[in-house]
């Protein structure tokens, strides 16, 4: 019992989150009852899936006290690769093994210039970013990557039961990865101890370069996850999908609770926090809400679910008489 | 002048302070003494605003005041001088002292006033350098000045210093006290915090004791003597002395070597560490010899010299190749370099040996926790709690969940600089005492210290290192303050 | 001193420019004497040879969108043809970093002033972006044609009419559903002037024509194809009766094909998907019969008579300021039709 | 001549970005001499006018320690509420003093939403980013507003002299208005020293939020400048303008010398960055790179221009023989 409450207490801010994406399908159901049917709550997750990897990963790379602004390019060039790949018939499950190890050079990439050239988080990423979309582009000449094969296509669009893809048993399976590596491994003990104090990190002993280089490498392997299923659920590959998807992500994490600040945030309220967007986008959808209105609507639902988090901060701060 | 009444304070899970009152004379040194823990920080921010009594009232000059911020405090008249300094890099001195009060004129910042203004009180405070001076280069005392050249551009009342000391070197410190008794004559209230006794005698008038968040008793320093202090603050006999309890085990075995080591600051350190040795490092602050050791543990470059471990060259490139080697490093900013905040006690404990605690493929923090009772237990942490947030200790225990995490390596060279910082007599105590086992168990120590007493009583052999160059090797024969200190400031004795 | 101010154009207009001013709002769609691309060519015969050089400069939005690019081949093509039949033209098209680089887009329109060209194919990114480098352009002489996209300060425009081509998919959907049932429309991104024509040619078509026909639901989806695609699924949860789904252009449309099988729902048969700008993609899934149709709009064809017609205008001949070019339902009956049946294309007469 | 060393020393950094810009220059003169034309050149600086505007604002919000994400959107907001009170026949000096004030009110609200809730300043201004864009497309129903009337226009496009017209005038008054601000003000001694030690200079007494609001403040009337003469070099309002532009303007000041760290940085050295971006967009299209490699370019300056920063720190470092 007393077990128990100190686990719920440990996930204490992911149930704040839990309540406000249930508190949002709430108010949607009751202005459109339909939004509550099966296949539109199974719509939220899947379209909730490919924000949740890029989600997923960026968390790494905030945890550390960065940020990568170059998933959503990072995610149009594994796109185009696997897409040219599958394409040209090399065998589906060798596209995804490819895909995966393009998306962790990326982050290598990133986390070179991070941390060898130490450059700003932001500025590197947003100049990797420009890089990576030229990239794209060229990796196709512009033009899109026609009829994917089904057979790549199934290994994420396949149903094991009706409503539950292979891309969300995977995205599952990258949270239980990604929290297991952040909580159970030291790599990701040291990754949340670098966003909280680096130097202290460092002179215990810590390869921080190396804890941050595989971060944004586990980030980047995000994106291409993130990639590899939306070339699966479009049949197409673009290199020009992902465009300002970074925000989206990092929205998602930073509901999820995770802290620009770095040392703060966890895979499975980043997952949530993915789930409240799309679940957002959805519920403005079935209502017919116009797109201006719409622009208006997530602006708030971000700042006010971030806003949660200091509320709650208060709470427990009045709650224990404790005084910053 | 300033009375408290009734102040009781409760963190979660913890009573700082229990129903404390006592007053302070208006113009007096004033001393408050405790163990680490005691509550003598809490107090002060109590009085600053930063922390407001869960009960209790305090009075200055007769008057009830409930600060709620510690501006609310400075324009009170109620300054302080912190622990850990605060400045702001990008300005410059005078910038800094003003920072919050400036003049404009004109609709612009009147530099030149602010600029006469703070020479002026630099002058009066005696320091070297001017106000338009930037901060880098200026030594922790120097800062420290800048801190107090603050309260005094306010025109505080009353200033209280919470363990000032702590990082200044001996000169650092007699200049601190000539500036105090200076003050003092000005007709300010100084509070004083400080776990140096000999320090309180030699400037405070009285004296107010705290043990576990309960008032012990307040006196004048001239009615009290040492070992009463003592037996007031711990409640039990302690000696106070750095005195070795144990034979020396000093080998002839060298473990590691330095061979004409440079650095950015420092050039030509050479030295030799032996099995079961503590050498101390001796200085004035300044001297570079946190340089020279960061520069041994790989955290900042080399550009020549040798270290050889063991009679193999090994040259760390970093902190981690030390380890790898057997090198560990305590650092002597705690909060910056020692701990991670968001981190419980356990997790801090376990940082530097985390591939220590797998199982089955991941870390099982099962093992984490027994080994944090075990290695609590033997540096004798007071809050053995493995879920409690480091950041939250007293400064004493913090520095022993940081010698808990090095242990935890079982490192066989471990440098401590200043292990005592900031740690009452009694942990001091038991710090000695750790050092010591762990030398005893074959392993070997370098100690930076800038308080002689402890070089001198916890050597076996000492280095004195000056302006970054090496100004003498002392063997514990020759051991005696003065002798160290003519090293260290470069006289002929 | 190519560029020095415009304010003293603008306020110098007492005096009768030869070119389009950039205060007069330019609507193609409201222009009395526009013709059809078939009709000029009728009313102007072949064209004459000319041994002056001559060198246009194409501005487009993006090659990242196929369209674009295939506009920009039929520049090159008009070029080429022109030079085998003895003709001296080239053309060089450039486009911006993507649909948003609207400084961009302007920087390289001030360049190509600056070089000197002959004349300018501008598809500028917004409404307003370019107009610096139009102004610019007029004082250096150049003319500035409109590509597809109208805007202020355009001598003359050639493209499509896109309230027509919202028309023509309403039309067609129309007959398809017999007169009745649900719609919706993904419109692009929002509020550019193709999104808001194309979605109003079609909404307008069913109340003008007393078609019972309800457009139930409209979304942005930006031109984007997964957007499209995740929009469509809760417009066919939300809207079980939906019949037809019609699209600002293809990409979405082809997302929104993608929604609908995955909603075990029979294209063609349970629901129509109708896309705009007829690139091969949607070709394609004509063919394989997915999507029900496109407004082809012939971009290859596009570009080639802007090129031809600009062309024509420079070696003197008369045009019109609006030259409307072919916007054509294709469908699964007539997809495989040869360009020459669909719009009766032949290649330009030189002389 | 002391005097004067010791002067240039405290402008160092602007001198190598002045550097940078020159070399850029130079080398694009050489494979375009075109590009040295009178022309060209001032059309560097008319399209780095924006832009500068832009930085110089976001440098006060990143000088905090903070960014602000939303001045793309806040500059659509005063682009179009400007459009229609000019098209509505109000005076135009009154037309630029109600944009300035919707600028400051902008901030105001960022500033709150940061320093009164307490949120991150990217996730704060990440959300009114999306909310004012949704408010400038409300405020004209989407459309753009047409015919600006030249008495306006000319307010920014007048030319005192060929080639230099009154919007760059602006810029430069702006710029020393902010540069005042910034260093001969408390406010902006504040300002930076916020940026440095938060903490420190809050135990100075000083209203740290107060401050904090005002640098938003300045943040924004830039960007309701930029949008003033957006309008005025377009004479069309479109509530669609400044997509993205907040990663240029960004990009300027680091380019300039800020650090997203916080604490440093100068307007100066932000036009300058501004300047180089223009030089660099406008050399690549001068000698005819292709769009993909345009990405590619501008990524990379990015990076090499901010790397320049590290370079030169430890160069300093070396040559000072200085700890850091
Ligand atoms: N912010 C806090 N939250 C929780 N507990 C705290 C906090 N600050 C202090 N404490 C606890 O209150 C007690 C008193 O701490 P305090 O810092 O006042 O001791 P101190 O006498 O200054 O010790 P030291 O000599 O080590 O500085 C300690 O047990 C400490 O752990
Ligand atoms: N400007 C500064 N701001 C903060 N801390 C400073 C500053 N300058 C020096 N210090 C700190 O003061 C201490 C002593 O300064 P310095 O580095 O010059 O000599 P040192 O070799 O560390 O002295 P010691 O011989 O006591 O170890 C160091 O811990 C250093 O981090
Ligand atoms: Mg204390
Ligand atoms: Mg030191």
């Amino acid at each position: 019992m007393n077990n128990l409450k100190k686990y719920a207490k440990g996930y204490i801010r992911e149930l704040t989150t839990l309540l406000a994406l249930a508190a949002i399908v709430v108010i949607f159901s009751i202005i459109a009852p339909r939004y509550l049917e099966i296949g539109n709550l199974m719509d939220i997750v899947e379209q909730g899936t490919v924000n949740g990897f890029l989600a997923i990963g960026v968390t790494c790379a905030i945890i550390t006290g960065g940020i990568d602004l170059s998933v959503g390019s990072a995610m149009a060039v594994c796109v185009v690769t696997c897409g040219r790949l599958a394409v040209a018939g090399v065998p589906p499950v060798l596209v995804c093994v490819i895909g995966l190890a393009l998306g962790a050079f990326i982050g290598l990439i990133n986390g070179l210039l991070i941390t060898k050239m130490n450059l700003q988080p932001f500025i590197a990423t947003m100049g990797t970013n420009s890089v990576l979309r030229g990239v794209a582009y060229l990796i196709t000449g512009g033009w899109p990557v026609l009829n994917i094969p089904s057979s790549y296509r199934d290994i994420f669009q396949f149903s094991l039961v009706p409503n539950l893809r292979m891309s969300m048993i995977f995205l599952i399976l990258m949270a239980v990865i990604y929290s297991f590596v952040l909580k159970r491994r030291k790599t990701g003990i040291y990754i949340y101890s670098i966003g909280s104090n680096e130097e202290a990190t460092k002179l215990s002993g810590v390869n921080t370069n190396r804890c941050k280089i595989t971060a944004y490498m586990l980030c980047s392997m995000g994106a291409a996850m993130a990639g590899m299923v939306t070339l699966a659920r479009l049949g197409t590959g673009e290199p020009t999908c992902g465009e300002g998807y970074e925000l989206n992500a990092i929205a998602a994490a930073a509901i999820g609770g995770a802290s620009l600040a770095g040392g703060k945030g966890t895979i499975l309220g980043t997952v949530l926090g993915a789930l409240i967007l799309s679940a957002l986008k959805i519920g403005l959808v079935v209502v017919g809400m116009d797109t201006f209105y719409q622009y208006i609507a997530t602006g708030l639902i971000i700042i006010v679910a971030v806003y949660f988090e200091t509320i709650q901060k208060n709470l427990s701060k009045i709650m224990g008489k404790k005084k910053a | 002048m300033i009375r408290f009444e009734h102040i009781s304070k409760n963190f979660p899970g913890v009573r700082a302070l229990k129903d404390v009152s006592f007053s302070v004379r208006p113009g007096e040194i004033h001393a408050l003494l405790g163990e680490n823990g005691a509550g003598k920080s809490t107090l002060l921010n109590i009085l600053h605003g930063v922390y407001t009594a869960t009960q209790g009232q305090i009075w200055i000059d007769n008057q009830a005041v409930n600060f709620t911020s510690p501006v609310d405090a400075l324009n009170f008249g109620i300054a302080k001088v912190h622990q850990e300094i605060h400045m702001v890099d990008c300005l410059n001195v005078g910038q800094n002292i003003a920072l919050g009060f400036e003049k404009q004129k004109r609709g612009m910042l009147d530099y030149k006033e602010i600029y006469r203004k703070t020479d002026e009180i630099l002058k009066r405070l005696g320091c070297k350098f001017s106000s338009q001076d930037s901060l880098s280069g200026l030594s922790v005392g120097e800062l420290q000045m800048i801190a107090i050249a603050k309260s005094l551009y306010h025109q505080a009342k009353v200033i209280s210093f919470d363990e000032p000391t702590a990082s200044l070197s001996n000169v650092e410190i007699e200049k601190l006290f000539e500036v105090m008794r200076s003050l003092k004559e000005q007709g300010i209230t100084l509070l004083f915090i400080s776990h140096k006794l000999d320090e309180i005698f030699e400037m405070c008038d009285r004296v107010s004791i705290l043990r576990d968040g309960t008032y012990i008793m307040t006196a004048d320093i001239s009615d009290i003597t040492k070992e009463e202090l003592i037996q007031n603050m711990v409640g039990r006999d302690v000696s106070s002395y750095a005195v070795r309890q144990k034979p020396s085990c000093v080998s002839k075995e060298v473990v590691l070597k330095a061979d004409h080591l440079c650095g950015e600051g420092f050039s030509d350190i050479s030295f030799e560490l032996h099995k079961g040795e503590i050498l101390g490092f001796s200085g004035l602050v300044g001297a570079k010899r946190t340089e020279v050791m960061r520069a041994v543990f790989g955290v900042d470059k080399r550009t020549g010299g040798d270290i050889y471990i063991k009679g193999q060259k090994v040259n760390p490139h970093s902190p981690q190749e030390a380890l790898r080697h057997g090198i560990g490093l305590i650092s002597e900013n705690r909060k910056t370099e020692g701990f991670v905040p968001i981190m419980s006690n356990a997790m801090n404990m376990a940082l530097a040996s985390l591939s220590s605690f797998y199982k089955g493929g991941r870390l099982n923090q099962g093992l984490i926790t027994k080994s944090f009772q075990h290695f609590g237990n033997q540096v004798q942490l007071n809050i053995m709690d493995p879920d409690y947030l480091t950041q939250n200790l007293s400064g004493g225990n913090q520095q022993k969940v940081i010698l808990a995490k090095w242990l935890a390596t079982d490192v066989d060279i471990l440098i401590f600089d200043e292990p005592t910082k900031g740690v009452d007599v009694g942990a001091k105590a038991e710090i000695y005492s750790l050092m010591e086992d762990f030398v005893a168990s074959g392993k070997s120590i370098i100690m930076i210290s800038s308080e002689l007493p402890e070089v001198i009583g916890m050597s076996d052999r000492i280095i004195v290192l000056k302006e970054g160059r090496m100004s003498a090797e002392v063997s514990r024969e020759e051991f005696q303050e003065a002798v160290l200190l003519s090293h260290a400031m470069g006289e002929k004795l | 001193g190519s560029n020095s101010s415009s304010d003293q154009t603008a306020s110098s207009s007492t005096e009768e420019s030869k070119w389009a001013s950039t205060e007069e709002t330019f609507d193609p769609l409201t222009v009395e004497d526009a013709v059809t691309f078939e009709e000029l060519r009728e009313s102007n015969g072949a064209i004459t040879k000319s041994s002056d050089e001559y060198s246009f400069a194409g501005n487009v939005k993006a090659f990242e969108n196929v369209v674009w690019q295939e506009i920009a081949n039929g520049y090159e093509g008009f070029a080429e043809d022109a030079t085998a039949a003895g003709c001296k033209l080239s053309v060089d098209t450039t486009s911006p970093m993507g649909e948003s680089d609207e400084e961009g887009q302007l920087s390289i329109l001030k360049d190509q002033v600056r070089k000197g060209v002959n004349a300018v194919l501008l598809s500028p990114i917004s409404d307003a972006n370019c107009l610096p480098g139009i102004e610019a352009a007029h004082e250096a002489d150049i003319p500035v044609y409109a590509v597809n996209n109208e805007f202020n300060g355009a001598d003359m425009f050639v493209g499509p009419n896109s309230l027509e081509q919202g028309q023509l998919a309403a039309e067609w959907v129309n007959e398809k559903l017999g007169g009745s049932g649900d719609v919706a429309i993904v419109m692009g991104m929002a509020k550019t002037a193709v999104t808001r024509n194309r979605t109003q040619g079609f909404e307008e078509w069913f109340a003008d024509n007393d078609s019972d026909i309800q457009v139930v639901a409209k979304q942005n989806a930006d031109w984007d194809r997964s957007q499209a695609k995740d929009v469509a699924a809760t417009f066919l949860k939300t809207y079980p009766d939906l019949k037809a789904i019609f699209c600002n252009n293809d990409v979405m449309a082809l997302g929104v094909i993608e929604a609908v099988k995955e909603a075990d729902l029979t294209l063609n048969k349970d629901i129509y998907v109708i896309g705009c700008d007829g690139q091969s993609e949607a070709y394609d899934s004509i063919r394989a019969n997915e999507m029900a149709a496109t407004i082809d709009t012939f971009p290859y064809y596009e570009g080639y008579m802007a090129a031809e017609v600009c062309y024509r205008s420079l070696i003197g001949q008369t045009v019109p300021r609006v030259v409307f070019t072919p916007s054509k339902m294709l469908d699964s009956t007539n997809v495989d039709n040869t360009p020459e049946e669909n719009i009766g294309w032949t290649d330009p007469v030189f002389e």
